[in-house]
């Protein structure tokens, strides 16, 4: 086992790690921008991890640069997807779950 | 256990078929329905694919030293059969959209109380 | 580990199934049924099937859950419950089930080289088609040359689904500019659509050319240029993608695409071969073939974009009209 | 040229001109090319009959493949006889359509209207022709996409909904189709017929192929309406629109009778499914029972256009019966009837879309006083209703002859008598409305509405199917010749198929006993 090898094990351990939490998150987080928020930030960490380190397993050849095209396209579309979601649901009126209760809020705040 | 290890692959897609089959006969939305026969359908895909596999065999496009390739012919059926199928999904909604603007429902039993049955 | 797979995968699949048997929301129900679809998707290519996967992660995935969702728009997405008595579609599916169990029995063993299947008619396609047809894609090879009129046939299958819901839906052309069509207020998607739009046709292109080689062709090529105009459509408005290509255009284009796929049958027919060999089509027989493949699959893609997009129309100006009202 | 590519252009002729169709647009445009289309494909399978007859087989290779590794068209006496009456029937409906169209179908779909037209009639044609088995689910979905599509066009809505039961359950059957060819080409590793016969026999007992047979039996059960099947098939044809209703009546259903008969005979052989797998049984089974419960519902309905339609069903039943007496008279007396039952139910549901056209309705008691009023129509409808019925001089008459002949060729007298009492019921629903056509008055209400007699555009093609109805009654030398011819040919092939079997058991028995021998010495 050879240095890169070592180095993309571990890039690959930690993009499923971030993969994981986020579907934790997806699924213990209260309301929808909470669950979006967990969903989006790390889906995006867990694919960079993960195509840099089957990149490293790559010998700088035309899966090299498919790669990078799939990188580059997720990096681009993935927080446009989650920011559109987001809006439409600011849009169509739902609140967030602190517009929501604002005396938990302020019960919290003392 | 070599016999399961040969056939459950089968058995799984069986059921998977029967579940999409299920849908299609009992549900009462149409949209439903039709998510059924997409069901149905695609486990029918997965039989043909899961006779052309071979073990250890790889994809039929020709590389260099690899001498056992997978079935091509289950594979040129399916990319038919997927075709027919959306084709079938497209208009059975249309049908859909349709239904729900003459009756404004889409659920079985309450367009047949709005007619004379046939 | 391409069996572990497979168990995995099909594991989620039947959870997948269950599932939406007992879902009553239908947008969740056609939601797990995108993911059901790629779930198979990914079947397909763990199964060696790299062309079937990309078609079905296309169609299934992509347009079939697309055209259902805008159907959930007009129709609503509470199912009510059910007042069917589900016992008989249990027993049918029952007998139906246990027939289908009785008949693995005698069935070959799962990826056995020497099935039936791995011994008659498909050796010829894997030993002779890179000489006879000159593609390393053997599945090109069969679905273009060897079984060509299967596909003619499926290309006319797409050609009726347009024709069918032209018929029912129609394309309606908005004279009213007021109604709000598109995301407007979206900006970061308008500045992203623009970028990536242009790429999204570019790999159309590349799909439908290269598929002689690696795993696409005709009908992903326009399933995937459809796509894109779909995004554009979404994203700017029905009245702008019209502006664009338009809905009789659209009808145009899904007829010429038949036609050019049948005028190379005529054609060969013409120099004194079969219908649809294009051995007759140059004087070397591998050449001919070549010349053929490369212009029925661009009919294919030219009719299954047409059509793709024709069917995106019909049914974004039906719900466009239900939001009206 | 044309005599080398026969066999594929009755496919391709259809097939190409409907997207020409769709491109010439103007309503007048496509009626013209696509009755010109039909007539042609007409013409072409005249000659297909013709050479047939003379030639025995032709087989083409699409793509100039050989067999099994390309695409097989494959033309016997059997299937060129029944394109005959496709074509025929879909060009007189075409011709007839023109008028009743107009009435029925809005304006901006008539275009589409003949574009679907065409891409059923090249699916039906494509059904019959071709000589592989997954070729034929092709064809069946361009056909019954185009089938699904003529009947949600017209103007009432429930033939949406009925549509939409239609495409449910013609996609299931479809798919039983699919899972059947599978599991035999999983066995075999072919798709073309033919060789799928001569490989099967290996596998002769194995329960993969007894399951492919049963799903392809069931799906293609769905597709021609046998019994229990069936509850697609009244609502349909009640809501279709008429010219619709004449051509899916006489054609979609024989079309899928054939494929049964074409799966039994020359793909599994008739030793294997009705001795074997004691599907006879069943089949005849379901027959009786289809021509006495949907004769009895034909006779309590109210539209008739249900009438017919469950008259449609039990008439399936006679098809199937026949079928299932396993005999070439038996077998004969199905093909007539699937000719014969065309030129009836063609010319009955014209002459009630000519009703349609006129009054708006096709209510029994709409019908009153109509033999006055529209003398022509109600004449036409009188006699292929006598024909349904079987009255001797019509063709219903020669086909329950040969089908009662071939019962009591093999004893069965319950089964003879069984098919003259459903003649009964036929009667009964049948005169009902030429009762109310000729014996009542006509509604005081009715009376200053303008009720004439519809344009010769529409009564030509009727009357020519009841002219044939009385012909081909008469002079029965050509149907029977071709029928017969037809059938011989089928149990010829399924003859071969079985000697082969023979052969193979021979050879299992010399292998047995020269086992027997190594282990005595």
């Amino acid at each position: 086992m050879d240095f890169l090898d070592i180095v993309s094990s571990i890039l690959l351990l930690a993009g499923v790690f971030f993969g994981f939490s986020g579907a934790v998150g997806l699924f213990r987080f209260p309301d929808f921008f909470t669950r979006i928020h967990a969903a989006s930030v790390t889906d995006s960490i867990a694919a960079i991890l993960i195509i840099g380190a089957l990149l490293l397993q790559t010998s700088f050849d035309l899966n090299t640069a498919k790669l990078v095209f799939i990188l580059l396209f997720l990096m681009v579309t993935s927080p446009t997807a989650s920011h559109a979601l987001a809006k439409s649901a600011r849009h169509g009126g739902l609140l967030t779950l602190a517009e929501t209760r604002p005396q938990d809020k302020q019960g919290s705040a003392k | 256990m070599s016999f399961i290890l040969d056939y459950y692959n089968y058995w799984v897609v069986v059921f998977l078929m029967m579940a999409g089959f299920y849908i299609v006969i009992s549900a009462n939305n149409l949209v439903k329905k039709i998510v059924g026969l997409n069901i149905f359908q695609t486990s029918v895909f997965m039989l043909y694919i899961s006779m052309g596999k071979v073990s250890g065999g790889t994809a039929p496009i020709v590389v260099e030293g690899v001498t056992q390739y997978s079935n091509p012919l289950p594979h040129v059926l399916i990319l038919t059969a997927i075709v027919v199928g959306v084709a079938t999904t497209a208009v059975g909604l249309a049908l859909i959209v349709r239904i729900k603007r003459a009756y404004g429902t889409v659920e079985e039993n309450e367009f047949d109380n709005k007619d004379d049955v046939i | 580990m391409a069996e572990f797979i497979d168990l995995v995968l099909l594991a989620m699949l039947a959870l997948t199934a269950l599932r939406i048997i007992f879902l009553k929301d239908l947008f969740a129900v056609v939601m797990l049924f995108g993911i059901y679809s790629f779930l198979s998707a990914l079947i397909f290519l763990n199964l060696d099937a790299v062309d079937v996967a990309f078609t079905e992660a296309s169609v299934g995935a992509g347009i079939s859950t697309v055209l259902m969702l805008v159907t959930l728009a007009i129709t609503g997405r509470k199912e009510k419950q059910s007042t069917h008595s589900s016992l008989l579609p249990l027993f049918v599916v029952l007998v139906t089930g246990a027939a289908l169990i009785y008949g693995t029995l005698d069935m070959p063993p799962f990826g056995h080289p020497d099935n039936p299947v791995h011994q008659h008619v498909a050796p010829r396609y894997i030993e002779e088609s890179p000489k006879e047809v000159g593609l390393p894609n053997m599945v090109t090879s069969v679905l273009a040359s060897y079984r060509g009129f299967d596909t003619l046939g499926e290309t006319v299958v797409v050609f009726s689904a347009v024709i069918g819901v032209l018929s029912l839906l129609g394309v309606r052309r908005k004279k009213k500019k007021d109604l709000e069509s598109g995301l407007e207020s979206h900006r970061v998607l308008h500045v992203v659509a623009k970028i990536i739009i242009p790429l999204v046709i570019l790999f159309a292109l590349y799909v439908q050319f290269h598929g002689d080689f690696g795993p696409g062709g005709g009908f992903q090529a326009g399933v995937i240029a459809a796509a894109a105009f779909i995004l554009y459509a979404l994203i700017l408005g029905l009245p702008k993608a019209f502006a664009v290509v338009g809905p009789r255009f659209l009808q145009w284009m899904a007829a010429a695409g038949v036609l050019l796929y049948a005028s190379v049958g005529l054609y060969s027919m013409y120099m004194g071969g079969h219908f649809l060999d294009y051995n007759q089509l140059a004087t070397d027989p591998v050449a001919g073939q070549h010349y053929g493949i490369i212009i029925i699959e661009l009919g294919v893609g030219v009719t299954v974009f047409a059509v793709m997009l024709n069917i995106f129309y019909a049914f974004g100006s039906q719900a466009e009209r239900s939001n009206v009202q | 040229m044309l005599e080398q590519h026969l066999a594929v252009l009755p496919i391709i002729l259809p097939l190409i001109a409907a997207p020409l169709a769709l491109i010439l647009g103007r309503s007048i445009f496509s009626w013209g090319f696509a009755t010109l289309v039909s007539g042609l494909a007409f013409l072409l399978s005249w000659q297909l009959l013709a050479a047939a007859l003379s030639d025995g087989v032709l087989s083409y290779a699409v793509g100039g493949w050989a067999p099994p590794w390309g695409i097989e068209l494959r033309v016997d006496a059997a299937n060129a006889f029944v394109l005959l009456a496709v074509t025929a029937i879909s060009t007189l409906v075409l011709v007839y359509s023109k008028h009743s169209i107009e009435k029925e179908v809005k304006a901006a779909n008539h275009s589409l209207f003949y574009t679907a037209h065409l891409l059923c009639l090249a699916g039906l044609s494509g059904i019959l022709i071709t000589g592989d088995a997954f070729n034929l689910f092709v064809f069946l979905e361009i056909s019954s996409l185009a089938t699904y599509t003529l009947v949600s066009l017209a103007s009432d809505r429930r033939c949406l909904t009925a549509a939409f039961r239609y495409l449910v359950m013609g996609t299931i059957g479809a798919t039983f189709i699919l899972i059947g060819v599978g599991l035999l080409y999983m066995k075999t590793g072919t798709l073309n017929m033919l060789d799928l016969a001569e490989r099967i026999d290996l596998y002769d007992s194995s329960r993969t192929i007894n399951t492919g047979l049963a799903f392809i039996m069931v799906g293609v059960s769905i597709k021609l309406a046998l019994f229990p099947l069936h509850m697609w098939l009244p609502p349909a044809y009640t809501h279709a629109p008429s010219a619709v209703t004449a051509f899916l009546a006489s054609t979609a259903t024989k079309v899928a009778v054939y494929v049964m008969i074409r799966f039994i005979f020359t793909v599994f052989g008739i030793d294997h499914v009705f001795v074997d797998m004691g599907m006879g049984l069943i089949l005849m089974a379901l027959a009786v029972v289809a021509i006495f419960k949907c004769s009895y519902m034909a006779t309590v309905q109210s539209n008739v256009k249900t009438v017919l339609a469950y008259s449609s069903v039990a008439q399936i039943g006679y098809l199937v019966l026949g079928l299932s007496l396993v005999s070439v008279s038996g077998l004969m007396a199905s093909m007539i009837h699937i000719f014969n039952h065309a030129l009836m139910k063609g010319a009955l549901f014209m002459a009630v879309g000519a009703v349609f056209y006129r009054v708006g309705s096709v209510d029994i008691k709409d019908f009153a006083g109509l033999g006055r009023k529209m003398p022509l129509t109600m004449a036409a409808f009188t006699i292929a209703g006598l024909s349904i019925i079987g009255v001797p001089l019509t063709v219903g008459f020669v086909s329950k002859w040969y089908l009662v002949i071939a019962a009591l060729e093999q004893d069965q007298w319950l089964v003879a008598a069984l098919v003259l009492v459903g003649s009964l019921f036929a009667v009964i629903y049948i005169g009902r409305i030429i009762e109310a056509a000729y014996f009542q008055k006509l509604p005081e209400s009715r009376s200053s509405e303008n009720i004439k007699e519809v344009s010769w555009l529409m009564l030509v093609p009727m009357w020519v199917l009841v002219i044939a109805n009385i012909y081909f009654g008469i002079d029965t030398s050509l149907t029977t010749e071709a029928a017969n011819s037809a059938s011989e040919w089928l149990f010829q092939t399924n003859s071969m198929l079985e000697n082969k079997v023979m052969e193979g058991e021979v050879l299992e028995g010399h292998a047995i006993e020269e086992k027997a021998q190594e282990v005595s010495s």
